[in-house]
């Protein structure tokens, strides 16, 4: 049991695959502008993730190793596809603000990292534990970097207006400086973090 | 009907065209590379210390498998990465004894005086460019840390009277830092071999004396009082035979001048944290030696530093965790 | 002929001079010491092989070391005595080397010097020979063999001998006096050295701050046309040969393992030139030379004849001993002399000059972060980035180190000199040499 | 005329891939630690990249558009894309072994840049003709490879500089670029 | 080397003769300083290039108080102290070496405010002061380390993070005139926004040269007065705290870029006097794109950089949207100064004929 708990839980702090692993950095400095963005991203991602596991694992024994890479490409292409026709139909707003990164998940190194990684060698449940896990733990890191952003920026969190009239917000925050200085904030922090821990361990 | 079929054949028709032309390149334009190198270089641990003789972790494992070059070259990964080249290889394991680096020097600020007063580079070499020493002694230790430098494993550091103190559970024999000291202090010394000399001054007694508090003097009384004759004195020195060394200390108990260590003393011990501890006593059940953990069932228990010899046993029985292993306070001061 | 340089090389700093605490002070025979420590390798290149044993008698101008290749010189005794050690024993360098001591003994303590019959006339090798003889090696610090710097391949032909007299480095006086007090020897020394060489000019090349003793020169030469004085620009470091050429001749020469001999110059010191001319027509060794003692450390300052061997202590003692806040001694310039932490160090062939500095003459400073302020490469007469250069020897990048010239520097101390920073610029790319030459020995 | 020399200021300065589009930031941040393999990496991609835009833009308007297949766009081109990085990649080993020394390591990396398939997607967004998305690509390569090579010359600085232990590394890459990009804003209006 | 390392490892069988140093010690003498050459150091050091650069900015600070009172003096004290602040907390927080003492931060503090509008609210100070320290220096280790001019990085957050805070701006009264707080915007946003909006620079022709020489118009407070700029600059010259290749050059090229428009079409672009005294090219020539820290050290390089600084701020001025390109083009600049330094590296003493040779 503690396996699959661990499975299911490494991706959201211990190798979170923004933060720590430094994956799929493209979307995530793209549309964390607001947190709507921010989480339709990394659900969107997830359920990408988690099927794109669970069908390369299913399929892992059948695929000869020389077409591997183009064959979990297709698979996850087509995974992409049904969420953008899918966001598209009931999600118009979401799709128009996430715009190019959706057929972009096709190449967020995350997804195929993880099909390479993971999918391909361990059994199906487990692998849909891990793109569960790895999947939230991306979200989790969009909802942060998201939501500095957002406030900062626009001194709102997910749209609602935090402060009153006399807070301006700083429109750097949203524009691409600032979420490439937020994101180095937010990992000098995880490293920090991490190095505090490392020593306390020994 | 139509969508879906013309779909079929497109996707279908273009990942044909793909595959086919990319297997009708790979046999057209497929370069041979020996799969094994990139097999070794997996296993090798990446630190590119050198230590192999060869530049880096890629430059071994092409050494490996085109040159055949020996497969225990490689310190930091130890008995492991021997094992797995040996089997990408498909050679015979050679055992290798663990080495660690050990400091052949004492002289601290307070037990050998400096004659002068450097400014400059912080760095050992730089300052044997200028001078022998900027000791009293000629043989001893800088201080300046080019060891601590150079050790890419965190296994050096500068201690408080500037001479380096090395962890030998992180030391991995790479050699480094044998090299890189100017005044060649640093020796790798089986791991197993638990006393070691901290000097290196070969003049006469009254020279050192006058040098260094805590000088070889070379008396002999080491060479004449182990029982197992494993030291001799040469070039003013002792110096182990490790086969026969059983670690007993006797050496280190009679050096008039506290010349030779036991790293015994400097080992890490265990230390259990009265605020977890409950006193259940797992570890008492694992400890190998006797009456080095005491204490009441139910109550705290405590860790005879003294006789804690650092296995480490004790560590992951602990049901609350409230064992660690602390760092064992380095014993060189004290012989100040 | 006195002729104004309007050239100079790009680069260098102005260092405050400190020559007026001894350039007024006429040369001193120093007293014969007591004793005299030799080290075998006084020269760069092969240290000389000891002809004699513990316990010998040796009279002055004995050789007591014989060269110990082509690129050494051999060693004369500077007192006559006996010879009571050899071991090692303190070099000014800093390390200990092997050393001939000898205790003063009865002989005669002044060398008898009997003129060569038709020295003029000796044949070139037959000159060659007597320089190498007598032990001569570049007076400036380098300790280059004399005799070595005269014989270059034959497909290097040498059209001009500059003689230098820049005297570039600050407290330093012994050149000067030098060349006021024996401007003979120096142009007759000249003479002899276009004579070696077959170069058709003879240069002499002094900085404008000595007008005095560039007019005592070009009242020796009179109307030679093949020897002329030229006056250049003070600047640090005016002195190094390859500015010196640039200053003079506007050539330049290439970078190592580039010799002024590529560009057919040969530049020796005017205390070689006068020691030239002293072992050609007297076979007189080189025993003895010119040092100016100074700094304010020390209760007077001198310019001193001093026998080779002679130590620190016994130098200082004849000016006056030394002030209570003394805290540092340099052998050398101080620009690029050696720092010393004892007095008991011999003076040998290259000493110009011993320092003695007080408390706050020459200031600790730490280190602080480089502002790339540019002030080294400006300075930098070798037309280096020293600031570069440095943080990758701090990063111990020593290939990048040496791709961007490390091996070039001259180590005249000029960027650290400038370095507002106080980074310890010189030392560091010196250390990064040194490593640059321990890699390629290791290599090869 | 005018339009394709907008079009190139567009997608090198204002529009920049890396520090305004946030295109190819993996390889921006894993190729970008010397000088050198930042310009190998770019020319690697400037090649890919203009070719990708040529091939897709070809695909798109003889196959997916008369046949009403616009949805399958995603993976037709990613598929295109994969396969031309590896014959690329396997014609310059075969045929210039010294340009494959070069470029070589780069190539399989430019299959998982998103900036490539992000140039054709948006060539197919913009509807530009067929010289236009070629133009697009090449510009935007060479975008990429302006940001990636003033960016790979501050790390080698960066990296002589006595950066705080928790800044070392990715932290303070990231706020470098975060900066690079403050700087690329002040071409912002320079093209409408 | 190696050679004397071994005579020490080998250990000389016979114990090597005594050394004379305890015998003989005529003068006996306390341990001695020892370390390498050169021995004497230059009397120059870094705060004293630092408090230079503060005493230059003094005339343009002076100009600034008399032209914009009480407000000027506000935003002066607000970021200097926020600079000191934060370059403090900064180096705690991240461990970098350096001093309060050495000046850096009351330069990037007294800079930052000549940037800012006298307008400016106390926040904005504040957070300007922040982000030039923590993020333009103390990020990167500290004096020396930065690679962008951390005064240059607050300032261009700062304006696209807060366009309207930081860009709107007092007219120039005189600290003694009653009349204050009327925003008037500066001379080259009278003529951005006629470019931009019918292709005329007739109103920007209107305002006297003379005028914005010597201060009186709208604008940053350190930025109005040339002449005040040109004074300090002078004494930085004098100094030698600066060579002239940055400034001269970056002016020349924006004179001489901006003529040529100006010849070309007259009615559209403005002379190319106006575009070197309006607006912050003369601050930013003569005391941002003079930071030694962040500019190329050699002289061709600094050429390079003088011309880049010039081509891109007109590029700006003209064709961009933001009326000032000065911050922009020197930042984007220091941006590429290590591929400056790189190419600009000088060929060694001698090389030049050896490369003529071969």
């Amino acid at each position: 049991m503690t396996k699959y708990w661990s499975e299911l839980t490494k991706g959201i702090v211990r190798e979170n695959p923004l933060l720590v692993l430094l994956l799929g950095l493209c979307p995530s400095l793209a549309v964390t502008t607001s947190v709507q963005n921010g989480i339709g991203m990394g659900l969107a991602a997830t359920f990408v993730l988690v099927c794109s596991n669970v069908v390369i694992s299913m399929i892992r024994n059948i695929i000869p190793p020389k077409v591997r890479i183009p064959a979990f490409i297709v698979v996850i292409a087509s995974f992409v596809t049904i969420v953008d026709l899918v966001l598209h139909a009931y999600m118009y707003d979401l799709w128009k603000s996430l715009g190019l990164f959706i057929p972009l998940i096709v190449v967020n190194c995350i997804i195929l990292g993880r099909a390479e990684a993971f999918a391909s060698r361990n059994s199906v449940f487990l692998s849909f534990l891990d793109g569960i896990g790895m999947g939230l733990g991306f979200t989790f890191a969009l909802i942060l970097l998201s939501s500095i952003r957002e406030i900062l920026g626009n001194g709102s969190f997910a749209g609602i207006k935090l402060f009153g009239e006399s807070f301006e917000p700083a429109v750097l925050m949203i524009l691409p400086p600032g979420a490439f200085i937020t994101l180095g904030f937010i990992v000098a922090g995880v490293n920090k973090l991490n190095s505090r821990k490392k020593k306390e361990g020994e | 009907m139509s969508i879906l079929l013309s779909s079929i054949i497109i996707v279908g028709g273009l990942g044909l065209l793909a595959s086919v032309g990319l297997s009708i390149a790979s046999i057209y334009l497929s370069i041979e590379v020996d799969p094994r190198v990139e097999k070794v270089e997996s296993a090798l641990p990446g630190a590119n210390c050198g230590g192999c003789g060869y530049p880096g972790c890629s430059g071994y494992a092409k050494a490996v498998v085109l040159n055949d070059a020996d497969i225990s070259l490689c310190a930091p990964g130890g008995q492991g990465t021997i094992e797995l080249l040996a089997q990408i290889m498909d050679k015979k394991v050679q055992l290798k004894e663990k080495l660690v680096a050990r400091v052949h020097c004492n002289g601290t600020d307070a037990n050998c005086e400096r004659k002068m007063v450097y400014e400059g580079m912080k760095s050992c070499r730089a300052a044997y460019l200028l001078t022998d020493s900027t000791k009293k002694c000629l043989y001893g230790c800088e201080g300046l840390g080019d060891c601590v430098a150079s050790c890419s494993f965190d296994a050096i550091v500068m201690g408080p009277g500037r001479i380096p103190i090395v962890n030998e559970a992180k030391c991995t024999s790479c050699g480094k830092c044998v090299e890189a000291c100017p005044k060649n202090l640093i020796t790798l010394e089986p791991e197993k071999t638990r006393l070691y000399i901290a000097c290196s001054n070969p003049e006469k007694a009254k020279a050192v004396k006058d040098a260094c508090k805590v000088g070889c003097i070379a008396c002999g009384l080491c060479e004449k009082k182990c029982p197992k004759g494993a030291i001799t004195i040469e070039n003013g020195n002792p110096v182990w035979d490790h086969k026969k060394c059983d670690n007993l200390g006797v050496c280190a108990a009679v050096c008039p001048t506290g010349a030779i260590h036991d790293i015994r003393k400097m080992i890490p011990k265990a230390h259990i944290d009265p605020k977890k501890c409950t006193g259940k006593g797992e570890c008492v059940k694992v400890c190998p030696v006797r009456k080095c953990i005491e204490g009441e069932e139910g109550k705290t228990h405590k860790v005879n530093k003294d006789l804690c010899c650092g296995c480490g046993l004790c560590v992951p029985v602990c049901p609350e965790k409230a064992i660690t292993l602390k760092e064992g306070k380095a014993k060189l001061q004290k012989t100040a | 002929m006195i002729v104004l340089s309007k050239r100079t090389f790009r680069g260098g700093v102005h260092p405050h001079e400190y020559k007026e605490l001894s350039e007024e002070k006429p040369i001193e025979k120093a007293k014969i010491p007591e004793k005299v420590v030799l080290p075998l390798s006084q020269n760069l290149g092969a240290p000389a092989k000891a002809l004699v044993e513990v316990g010998a008698e040796v009279k002055i101008g004995q050789k007591i070391a014989d060269a110990g290749g082509f690129v050494s010189v051999p060693l004369h005794a500077p007192i006559s005595g006996k010879v009571t050690s050899i071991g090692n024993f303190l070099h000014p360098n800093g390390h200990l080397a092997p050393c001939i001591v000898i205790e003063k003994g009865d002989g005669p303590q002044e060398m008898e010097l009997k003129e060569v019959k038709g020295w003029e006339k000796l044949a070139k090798d037959k000159v060659l020979d007597a320089v190498k003889e007598a032990g001569l090696v570049g007076f400036g610090g380098a300790t280059f063999p004399t005799h070595v710097k005269l014989s270059p391949p034959k497909d290097k032909p040498i059209d001009t001998i500059i003689l230098n007299g820049a005297e570039c480095e600050p407290f330093l006086t012994a050149d000067h006096r030098l060349m006021l007090e024996q401007p003979e020897g120096i142009v007759e020394g000249l003479k002899i050295l276009m004579k070696i060489t077959g170069a058709k000019q003879g240069i002499i090349g002094i900085e404008n701050n000595k007008m005095d003793a560039a007019k005592a020169l070009a009242d020796t030469i009179g109307d030679d046309k093949d020897i002329k004085v030229v006056v250049v620009k003070v600047k640090y470091p005016q002195g190094g040969e390859k500015q010196l050429i640039k200053s003079v001749l506007n050539r330049e020469v290439p970078p190592p393992p580039g010799l002024p001999m590529d560009v057919g110059v040969v530049v020796q010191n005017v205390g070689t030139a006068v020691a030239v001319y002293e072992a050609v027509r007297y076979n007189k060794p080189f025993i003895e030379r010119v040092v100016t003692v100074s700094g304010r450390g020390v209760k007077e300052s001198k310019n001193l004849m001093v026998r080779i061997g002679t130590l620190m202590a016994d130098l200082v003692d004849q000016c006056g001993g030394v002030t209570d806040d003394v805290d540092k001694i340099i052998m050398g310039g101080p620009m690029m002399g050696l720092s010393q932490f004892d007095l008991t160090v011999p003076a040998v062939k290259g000493t110009s000059g011993i320092l003695i500095m007080r408390n706050g003459d020459t200031q600790t400073y730490e280190e602080q972060t480089c502002i790339k302020c540019g002030r080294c490469v400006q300075a930098c007469p070798m037309k280096l980035v020293p600031n570069m250069l440095v943080k990758l020897v701090d990063n111990g990048r020593f290939e990048e180190a040496e791709q961007m010239n490390a091996m070039s520097c001259i180590e005249c101390g000029s960027c650290s000199f400038a370095c507002p920073a106080k980074i310890w610029l010189v030392q560091k790319i010196k250390y990064a040499k040194a490593e640059i030459n321990a890699r390629r020995k290791k290599a090869s | 005329m005018t339009n394709l020399i907008l079009i190139v200021i567009g997608a090198v300065l204002v529009n920049n891939f890396v520090l305004s589009r946030f295109l190819g930031i993996c390889p921006f941040l894993g190729v970008s630690k010397k000088v050198e393999t930042a310009t190998g990496m770019g020319m690697a991609v400037i090649f890919v990249m203009t070719l990708a835009s040529m091939i897709t833009w070809v695909v798109q308007y003889t196959l997916l558009e008369p046949f009403n297949l616009d949805y399958l766009k995603t993976i037709t081109f990613i598929l295109v894309i994969a396969a031309l990085v590896q014959l690329v990649e396997m014609t310059v080993q075969k045929i210039a072994p010294p340009l494959y020394e070069a470029l070589g390591i780069y190539l399989p990396l430019i299959t998982t840049n998103c900036a490539v398939l992000g140039a054709a997607l948006i060539n197919i967004q913009e509807k530009y003709s067929f010289l236009e998305a070629t133009v697009f690509g090449f510009a935007s390569a060479i975008g990429f490879t302006l940001a990636i090579v003033i960016f790979a010359g501050l790390r080698e600085r960066i990296e002589l500089c006595e950066v705080p232990e928790s800044m070392k590394g990715v932290p303070i890459a990231f706020i470098t670029a975060g900066i690079l990009a403050l700087a690329f804003l002040g071409f912002a209006g320079l093209v409408k | 080397m190696p050679e004397e390392k071994k005579q020490v490892s080998t250990k000389p069988a016979a114990a090597p003769e005594k050394t004379q140093e305890t015998e003989e010690k005529a003068i006996a003498l306390k341990p001695l300083r020892f370390s390498a050459a050169p021995h004497l150091r230059d009397a120059d050091n870094v705060p004293k290039i630092m408090w230079d650069v503060v005493i230059a900015t003094l005339p343009a600070v002076l100009a600034g108080v008399y032209f914009f009172g009480f407000y000027a003096v506000k935003v002066l004290l607000i970021t200097t102290i926020s600079a000191l602040f934060f370059d403090w907390a900064g180096m705690k927080l991240l461990g970098n070496r350096g001093s309060l003492f050495d000046g850096s931060a009351v330069v990037t503090g007294v800079l930052l405010a000549m940037n800012l509008p006298s307008s400016a609210p106390w926040w904005l100070c504040v957070v300007g002061g922040a982000i030039a320290m923590i993020l333009g220096k103390q990020c990167y280790g500290g004096l020396g380390n930065n690679l962008f001019n951390p005064a240059l990085v607050s300032r261009v957050a700062l304006l696209i993070a807060w366009p309207s805070a930081m860009t709107t701006f007092y007219k120039a009264g005189n600290i003694f005139s009653q009349v204050t707080a009327v925003s008037e915007p500066t001379p080259m946003g009278v003529m951005k926004v006629e470019m931009m909006s019918n292709g005329t620079v007739i109103a920007a022709k209107g305002i006297s040269i003379w005028d914005m020489f010597v201060g009186n118009i709208g604008g940053s407070l350190g930025e109005v007065s040339g002449l005040a700029l040109v004074i300090g600059g002078v004494y930085l010259l004098l100094r030698k705290r600066i060579t002239w290749h940055i400034p001269v050059i970056y002016v020349g090229t924006v004179f001489l870029m901006t003529g040529i428009f100006y010849l070309i079409n007259p009615d559209k672009y403005i002379n190319p006097v106006f575009h070197v005294v309006g607006g912050g090219l003369l601050l930013g020539a003569i005391f941002m794109a003079t930071d030694m820290v962040t500019t190329p050290v050699t002289k061709s390089g600094m050429i390079i950089f003088g011309i880049g600084c010039g081509v891109i701020a007109v590029i700006i001025r003209l064709f961009g949207s933001y009326p000032e390109g000065v911050s922009f083009s020197i930042l984007f600049m220091n941006a590429l100064t290590p591929l400056i330094d790189k190419v600009t590296i000088p060929k060694p003493f001698g090389a030049i004929k050896e490369v003529a040779n071969g």
